[in-house]
């Protein structure tokens, strides 16, 4: 009964988005460019945007559109655009990062997505939502952003990073339970924003203080030594 | 609830009012006069709620019991009298050049900033919204951390920023299976994310949905909270920015974590009836005590000192949530209270010593008490008290936890035991020829005011000789309903 | 009567106490075949040093003049509640062997003081080996007793002479060796040969003698007198403690002169063998008393086992 | 009525405390980091302001004194009433936590207690003022000398009122960290600061192992009053783990060996008027919670207790004394000695437990009489020598035996003091000290009266150690007086060092000679007085404490032992005064002066004499092993016809260190190092740590 065959389009194709989603996650670890991180970062944000207005739509909860308009807005538009923004400031557009064992890197991402849908299966069918299935994926999406901040070592990449586990928790409100409350939604997107802001400044400060953005040099604090 | 209203205002009005004249000289005193009110604010609250018992108003959205009313208090408290501290601090600071005008400014508002943020968390009742605030206190304080600019104090700053980030961001997703739950039992009424309609149906939220986003929760939360291993950031954070934010990043923040932790802890075990929170809370919380403690042998700097110390007693107050009995409950919610209120005075004294030796290299502070003797005495006696000797209230906590783990979980009492011997070693072997011995030269008295570390400091042997009355009646009736029963 | 006789007792006792020594020279110079001096010469000694003036060293302190006196009365009390002749005095019940202890360690104490008193090194040394000899000789000499203290139960003398009179002979394992370890032990606390050579006055070889040098006159007299009278003392204590038969165990006159015949013999006969052994030993260094001691405290040991284990069982 | 001579003791004990401060900083001003212009600028100001301060401390200082007087004398009041009366006084504080107020009983065994308290406080308030003067002239700070010394006697006095383990453990602790400060009060010299680290973690080790054992009892009954702990009576195995514990912490408080370690450290550096506190009343306190642990809230006592008590006593007690012997530092000796002391103590215990615990109370009765009565004695005598001690060394500002030397010329009044204690810790008769071992050699030969062979034979070989020990410790305190106060100064300042001024520092020690008499004379009154405590902890008592009046002192029947202290005494005096007639008779005229003969040698001076290491050479190469001995000779060449300065080196160490507190102390730091890895400080070893902890945590709910 759960097969795609007898869902209207519409859910089929946040199902498709939903591989999607996933899909941009697993291309920004195989990135090595920054600009291009970036980019598929905000491709993934557009693609949100998108099933959280279909889902809008099917679900008839019109403020989920709200949500839909924030996120293009913010993930989409904003942040991406502050970053690039910030890669040309600091010269690093052309920089191109060596990934340590990209392949097993993603063998790790695979596995870590079929942990996730391990996990939610059991509480998967409780939803009546026809979006449940995508639960698995929000989560997903979350352990592969935090395995993206493991892997990298540029600054920048870990807000990426940070700002794809954002985009993985939303996917979860919208998809698991058509959304948060709406003033909890704000005060996310307000917490996010002046978050992306913040970044913004911590930027210049490391980059004055370590003259580049690699967190591997920000070791001046450890107990190990002597 | 006027008052409520009122207590979230007053830091509202005092951040943006600090944003445009908190460099100013009088921007110290201002900062008190604001912590005043807004202790005014929480004492009328403390007043109503002790004449009218829980609250919850604007649709449910605030709710004040004895659970948090009492952390308003004391949050209100501790804000009031570090700010007593920060006025000459700061000053001191901006004398000898180390903050700029714009930097007091961003200081003083974020003050306050912070302040709401902890007001918020702790009266609001909506789980969602706690989250929102949680996260708000990160942001207030991050860039309080790296005032001072220097490299370290920016890569402890970074690394707070990132760290406890990943960490909300798990506890969102909790939240998120929270509300997930709650939509999922059926009736519409409880489709809400508001604990006290979730503590109510929390025997229909579904186990295991619970289950997983209490594993969320805790990570998230924990990660605030500085539970090994999400503890990272923590002493970094507490020793790069200025003392007094220290001092309420340790005095406050972590309670209101914890405090966060407990409040889900409460809605899992009545979802699942299991021990499983129980269990995951008491695992972390004595990994932490003990790790910590062996932590506090190998500091050279004295805050990062105080804040292993920090962790220590979180992980304390964890595993005695954990443990979940009334005795273990009391003994928890005595703990908060009395480790901040000493936590915060020994963070007073510490910023005070560093000022005499110009530095926070433990090596180079020597004799504080022939320096300047009310330094050196605070300092000591708080590390006594923060150590657990009677009769400070820490000791009451500590032998009650004890006594609780006696009767649960007796094969875990030694661990305990061994982890209080290792952090007193520890403590007492740095802290010793810090305010004894011979003076340095070069050691100068500064100007300081420990009234504050005083008034703690009586109030933590206040406690430790008798709990006042209206304290002790909060903490049974918090007690009641966090163990379902009063102790003994 | 009777608390005429407790106090005549105790002074018959120390005025035959140097007849003890002087019978133990006599027989040692007939075993060298050497002429003896008559019986009566420590006598003489005796007169001659209290006829003497005694000098006192400048700087001395009142414990070196009071300390003659202290060790007298002191042994003198020992003798007072010994039973000698005759089991049942007054005199007995006012302290036990524990105490008769203490008071030998009274004396001591005190002339030990008053060798470093002057501040010689000679006293200082005797003082130091003194202490250490007396360290090791006491428990040694304390399990001998307790060893009959527990067979008899009691820890009073005349209590337990009279445990072992009731008892009649009864080869006791345990007595054997006990007696055995208190001969050792008297040896040593009397300071003769191997452990100590009273004759002798080379620094390296002397013990008492070292602590005393700077005595004289009537002080060195009441100390020599005191020494003959522990000689005399332990002598006693082991012939009336093992073998108590001829002891007057009532106060009538021909009890209390057969009790007086015994004693007196069994004393020649241990100052005979006494004599004897030292003409046969030489004495030891001073690093070797440990280990004599040791195997005094050993044998003492042995019997307490033995009557743990094959007498009581 | 007890009870309240015993609150008003406590009070006084505090308000003296409290008048100390408030002497310091007239009125209560807190103080706020504003410290006083540095001497220097304004010369004649500060030094006006500084003879007004002095001037002003002398009488606030005296006044805190003589409220420590009043409230020693309120603890014998307090100690005799509840003692004699043999009444259980209960009362119940509204301190504490909510459910649980402190309770409050003082019943025979924390009167005697009490006494011991007093008897130890009087003579030191006496001492007090004359000894602090030297700190007031170096301008320590003495409020917080005046404010420990009343928190520690007020803890150690509610230790004795406790009824309730929280309380009690609330008093313990006062009373541990109050000392603490005290041993830390000259913390300039590093030795000391080290000392007073040591003695506050070993106390904390012990209060926790204390804990342990009120919480295995906690957990049978329910609650923490010692009624509870009363009524529950405990499996065998919990009772015995209980009791272990209890014998770890009170043992450490106690000095026992092997947890001695900080004795030997604290004592010493504390002020000499607090040592004396300190092991003469403290350490009793221990073997008070000992007592009260084992006896009264346990219950059927095991014999097998005993005999580890008694292993342990005999140890501690031969040890030492081993140590003490080889000791020159007069207060480090001194310390020592208390800990063969605390075993003797502990001989007694053991022996009335395995008594007890083999069915015989009425021979345990012996025992615990020995131990009572030998904690009274050595708070007495100990106290006596450290007071004296302190003497020396404030007047001579030399603590190195072999630096001092012919005193009793120079201060006779204290060389006398000082030889009462001596021959009293030495157990010659007819002192206190010689009663109480006595008793102990009493109890040990009871032993015939048991079953088991091996505790037949055990037992006196444990009373032989006992008498080894008593040797050597009057050995050790000959060594103290012979080498510190007789012969010839040995260093300028012994030869410059003149009597003590202050009164009070003559008659606190002086009351206490007295003491060692009065106790030495009559015990049986004591006997017969500790009747009640031995009642309440055993049940029995002694069937003829004292045969024919007051005179003869028979544990058992008047066949077994008997011992008649005054008729000793008496009989002592008679022979002296017989021999001193006989003597005057014969040979009348007076001694002689001259120089001292020296087998004819002369010149002698004060380097020919023998050094308090040469005169305990002998020993320390007999028992060689016992310590950590580092020993080596300089430019010592035998037969070298050239005259060189020969220089020859000793360290006398504890093999404890060697052998238990050095290993656990690596331990402990290789355990911090391997833990120190987690903060390495790469952020991305951090976020994997949480990664993992997700990951892990989620594997688990899953499941």
């Amino acid at each position: 009964m759960n097969d795609l065959i007898h869902h209207p389009l519409e859910e089929q194709a946040i199902l498709f988005i939903a591989a999607l989603v996933i899909f941009s996650s697993f291309l920004m670890l195989a990135q090595k460019r920054l600009a291009s991180l970036v980019n598929v970062f905000a491709w993934q944000g557009l693609l949100l945007a998108l099933a959280t207005a279909l889902s809008a739509h099917t679900q008839q909860s019109p403020h989920l559109y709200f949500s839909a308009g924030l996120n293009l807005t913010l993930k989409a538009m904003l942040i991406p655009w502050m970053l690039s923004r910030l890669i040309v400031k600091l010269d690093m557009h052309r920089e191109i990062e060596i990934l340590l064992y990209p392949s097993i890197t993603l063998t790790a991402a695979a596995s870590l997505v079929l942990f996730s849908y391990y996990v939610v299966l059991p509480i998967e069918h409780l939803s009546t939502l026809a979006t449940r299935n995508a639960i698995a994926v929000s989560l997903g999406v979350i352990l592969l952003g935090m395995l993206l901040m493991v892997t990298r070592r540029q600054a920048i990449a870990h807000v990426v990073g940070f700002m794809a586990i954002e985009n993985g928790l939303f996917f979860a409100a919208v998809s698991a339970t058509s959304g948060m409350p709406m003033v909890v939604e704000m005060g996310i997107a307000f917490d996010v924003l002046v978050a992306a802001i913040i970044f913004g400044v911590f930027f210049f400060h490391i980059s004055s203080s370590i003259d580049s953005l690699d967190v591997d040099r920000l070791n001046r604090l450890s107990e190990n030594e002597s | 609830m006027i008052a409520l209203y009122v207590l979230i205002c007053i830091p509202l009005a005092g951040m943006v009012l600090q944003a445009r004249l908190g460099d100013s000289r009088a921007a110290g005193s201002w900062n008190v006069r604001i912590n005043a009110l807004s202790f005014v604010a929480a004492l009328w609250l403390a007043i109503e709620i002790s004449n009218q018992g829980p609250t919850s108003t604007h649709g449910g959205e605030f709710r004040v019991d004895a659970f948090n009313v009492y952390l308003v208090l004391l949050t209100a408290f501790i804000g009031l009298t570090t700010s007593i501290f920060s006025a000459p601090y700061m000053e001191n600071e901006r004398v000898h050049g180390r903050v700029t005008a714009k930097r007091l400014r961003l200081y003083h508002s974020m003050y306050q900033g912070f302040m709401l943020a902890m007001y918020l968390v702790l009266t609001t009742n909506n789980m969602g919204f706690l989250w929102v605030a949680m996260e708000g206190a990160t942001l207030a304080t991050v860039l309080l951390v790296s005032l001072y600019r220097t490299p370290e104090s920016i890569e402890a700053a970074w690394k707070y920023f990132i760290l406890c980030g990943v960490g909300i961001a798990q506890a969102l997703f909790g939240t998120v299976l929270l509300y997930f739950a709650a939509g999922q039992t059926g009736d519409p009424a409880t489709a809400s994310l508001q604990w006290s309609v979730l503590f109510a149906h929390a025997h229909a939220l579904n186990p295991q949905v619970m289950s997983l986003a209490f594993v969320f929760l805790l990570v998230g939360y924990g990660t605030k909270i500085g539970l090994v291993p999400l503890h990272n950031w923590l002493p970094d954070a507490h020793s790069e920015g200025p003392t007094p934010m220290s001092a309420i990043l340790s005095g406050l923040l972590l309670n209101d974590a914890l405090y966060a932790v407990v409040r889900c802890k409460m809605l899992v075990d009545g979802s699942t009836g299991t021990q499983m929170a129980g269990y995951l809370m008491m695992g972390f919380g004595l990994l932490s005590f003990l790790v910590a403690a062996l932590f506090l042998h190998r500091q050279k700097d004295i805050k990062r000192l105080y804040s292993y110390s920090s962790i220590e007693h979180m992980g304390i107050m964890t595993f005695a949530f954990g443990l979940g009995g009334p005795l273990a409950t009391f003994a928890a919610l005595m703990h908060m209270t009395v480790h901040s209120l000493t936590k915060s005075a020994i963070f007073v004294t510490v910023g005070h010593a560093a000022q005499v030796a110009k530095t926070q290299q433990l090596e180079h502070i020597r004799g504080l008490i022939k320096t300047q003797p009310a330094i050196g005495w605070g300092l000591l006696i708080g590390t006594m008290a923060i150590a657990g000797f009677p009769p400070f209230g820490v000791f009451t906590s500590e032998f009650l936890v004890l006594t609780a783990t006696m009767q649960q979980y007796p094969w875990l009492t030694p661990l305990l035991l061994l982890g209080i011997v290792i952090a007193f070693s520890g403590l007492f072997h740095h802290i010793q020829p810090v305010v004894y011995g011979a003076v340095p030269d070069g050691q100068m008295p500064v100007e300081a005011n420990l009234w504050p570390v005083a008034a703690h400091l009586l109030l933590v042997l206040w406690m430790g000789l008798a709990i006042p009355g209206v304290l002790s009646h909060w903490f049974e009736q918090a007690t009641q309903t966090i163990a379902g029963s009063l102790p003994l | 009567m009777n608390g005429l006789l407790a106090t005549l007792e105790p002074l018959l006792f120390i005025f035959i106490s140097p007849l003890l020594a002087g019978w133990i020279k006599w027989i040692k110079c007939r075993l060298q075949n050497r002429r003896p001096p008559s019986l009566l010469q420590p006598y003489r000694d005796l007169a001659k040093l209290f006829r003497k003036t005694p000098v006192v060293a400048s700087h001395a302190s009142w414990i070196f003049e009071a300390t003659p006196y202290i060790l007298f009365a002191s042994m003198l009390l020992a003798v007072a509640i010994i039973p000698s002749i005759a089991v049942h005095l007054p005199t007995a019940s006012i302290a036990d062997v524990i105490a008769l202890v203490g008071f030998l360690a009274l004396g001591r104490f005190f002339l030990i003081l008053a060798g470093l008193d002057i501040g010689t090194a000679f006293g200082g040394m005797g003082s130091s080996r003194e202490a250490t000899i007396a360290t090791l000789a006491e428990p040694a000499m304390l399990m001998g007793v307790f060893t009959l203290a527990m067979s008899a139960n009691t820890t009073n003398l005349a209590i337990a002479i009279d445990y072992v009179l009731d008892s009649g002979l009864v080869l006791r394992p345990s007595f054997v060796f006990a007696l055995a370890g208190m001969v050792m032990v008297a040896i040593a606390e009397t300071g003769r040969v191997p452990i100590d050579n009273p004759a002798t006055h080379l620094e390296l070889t002397m013990i008492h003698e070292a602590m005393i040098l700077e005595y004289s006159g009537r002080h060195l007299a009441l100390i020599e007198w005191a020494g003959q009278i522990r000689l005399m003392l332990f002598g006693v204590l082991i012939a009336n403690l093992f073998f108590p038969w001829g002891i007057a165990e009532t106060l009538t006159p021909d009890a209390l002169t057969k009790g007086l015949a015994a004693m007196l013999a069994k004393l020649m006969e241990l100052g005979m063998l006494l004599a004897t052994a030292e003409m046969m030993l030489a004495k030891m260094r001073i690093f070797r008393v440990q280990d004599y001691l040791g195997f005094a405290y050993l044998l003492s040991l042995l019997g307490m086992l033995s009557h743990v284990i094959l007498e009581v069982g | 009525m007890s009870l309240f001579f015993s609150y008003l003791s406590i009070l006084l004990a505090l308000t003296s405390g409290l008048l100390a401060i408030l002497g310091e900083y007239g009125g209560f001003r807190l103080p706020t980091g504003k410290v006083d212009l540095a001497p220097g600028q304004d010369q004649n100001g500060t030094i006006h302001r500084f003879l007004l301060r002095s001037i002003h401390e002398l009488s606030h200082q005296q006044g805190v004194f003589a409220l420590l007087l009043l409230s020693g004398i309120g603890a014998v009041i307090g100690g005799a009433t509840a003692l004699l009366t043999n009444q259980i006084a209960r009362d119940i504080l509204p301190l504490g936590l909510p459910w649980m107020h402190w309770h409050v009983r003082l019943d025979a065994l924390s009167g005697f207690f009490l006494i011991i308290i007093g008897i130890g406080i009087i003579p030191v308030s006496l001492y007090g003022p004359g000894y602090i003067r030297q700190y007031r002239q170096d301008r320590y700070p003495l409020w917080l000398l005046g404010l420990c010394t009343g928190l520690f006697v007020a803890g150690m006095e509610l230790v004795l009122l406790a009824d309730d383990a929280f309380f009690f453990m609330i008093a313990w602790e006062l009373m541990s960290v109050s000392s603490y400060f005290l041993v830390a009060f000259q913390h300039e010299h590093a030795r000391n600061r080290r000392a007073a680290f040591l003695y506050l973690l070993m106390a904390v080790v012990g209060a926790i192992a204390i804990i342990l054992a009120f919480g295995v009892l906690a957990s049978f009954s329910h609650g923490f009053d010692f009624d509870g702990f009363r009524d529950n009576p405990l499996t065998p195995f919990w009772a015995t783990s209980a009791f272990l514990l209890a014998l770890v912490g009170f043992g450490m408080k106690a000095g026992l060996v092997p947890g001695h370690a900080w004795l030997p450290e604290a004592h010493p550096v504390a002020p000499s008027h607090i040592s004396a506190l300190m092991s003469g009343v403290m350490l009793k306190i221990a073997i008070y919670g000992l007592m009260r642990f084992s006896f009264d809230l346990l219950g059927n006592i095991q014999w097998q207790w005993g005999v580890v008590v008694l292993a342990v006593g005999t140890s501690s007690a031969v040890l030492g004394i081993l140590y003490a012997f080889q000791q020159n530092h007069v207060k480090t000796l001194l310390a020592y000695s208390s800990i063969e002391n605390m075993g003797i103590i502990a001989m007694g215990l053991g022996l009335a437990m395995i008594f007890t615990g083999a069915g015989r109370a009425e021979l345990g009765v012996i025992g615990l009489l020995a131990a009572l009565y030998h904690c009274l004695n050595h708070s007495i005598f100990k106290n006596l020598l450290f007071l004296a001690a302190g003497s020396v060394i404030h007047q001579s500002h030399e603590s190195d035996l072999d630096h001092l030397g012919g005193l009793i010329h120079r201060m006779p009044k204290t060389a006398f003091i000082m030889l009462m204690g001596c021959v009293a810790i030495s157990a010659l008769p007819p002192l206190n000290g010689f009663v109480s071992e006595w008793l102990t050699f009493q109890a040990a030969l009871q032993a015939t009266s048991l079953e088991s062979g091996v505790l037949r034979s055990m037992i006196p070989m444990a009373a032989a150690a006992l008498a080894f020990t008593g040797a050597l410790a009057a050995a050790t305190f000959i060594k103290l007086f012979g080498i510190g106060f007789l012969g010839l100064p040995r260093s300028q300042h012994a030869a410059h060092t003149r009597e003590v001024a202050h009164l009070g520092m003559l008659s606190g020690p002086g009351l206490l000679v007295g003491l060692c008499l009065l106790f030495g004379l009559l015990p049986t009154f004591v006997i017969q007085a500790l009747e009640p405590v031995t009642a309440l902890l055993l049940g029995a008592t002694l069937p003829s404490a004292s045969a024919q009046g007051g005179l003869w002192l028979t544990p058992g029947t008047q066949s077994v032992a008997s011992y008649s202290a005054p008729f000793v005494a008496i009989g002592l005096l008679l022979a002296w005064w017989v021999t001193q007639a006989f003597t005057k008779r014969v040979s009348p005229d007076e001694p002689k002066r001259g120089p001292a003969w020296d087998c004819g040698f002369g010149g002698l001076n004060a380097k020919m004499q023998y050094t308090s290491t040469a005169f305990s050479q002998p020993v320390r190469r007999i028992f060689s092993p016992v310590w950590d001995l580092q020993e080596s000779h300089e430019g010592a060449s035998a037969f070298s016809l050239t005259h060189r300065p020969v220089r020859h080196h000793l360290e006398v160490g504890d093999q404890s260190w060697r052998l238990l507190y050095h290993p656990i102390g690596n331990l402990t730091a290789e355990a911090a190092r391997r833990v120190a890895r987690l903060q390495g400080g790469s952020i991305r070893v951090y976020i994997t740590y949480s990664f993992a902890t997700l990951l892990l945590l989620l594997g688990i709910a899953s499941l």
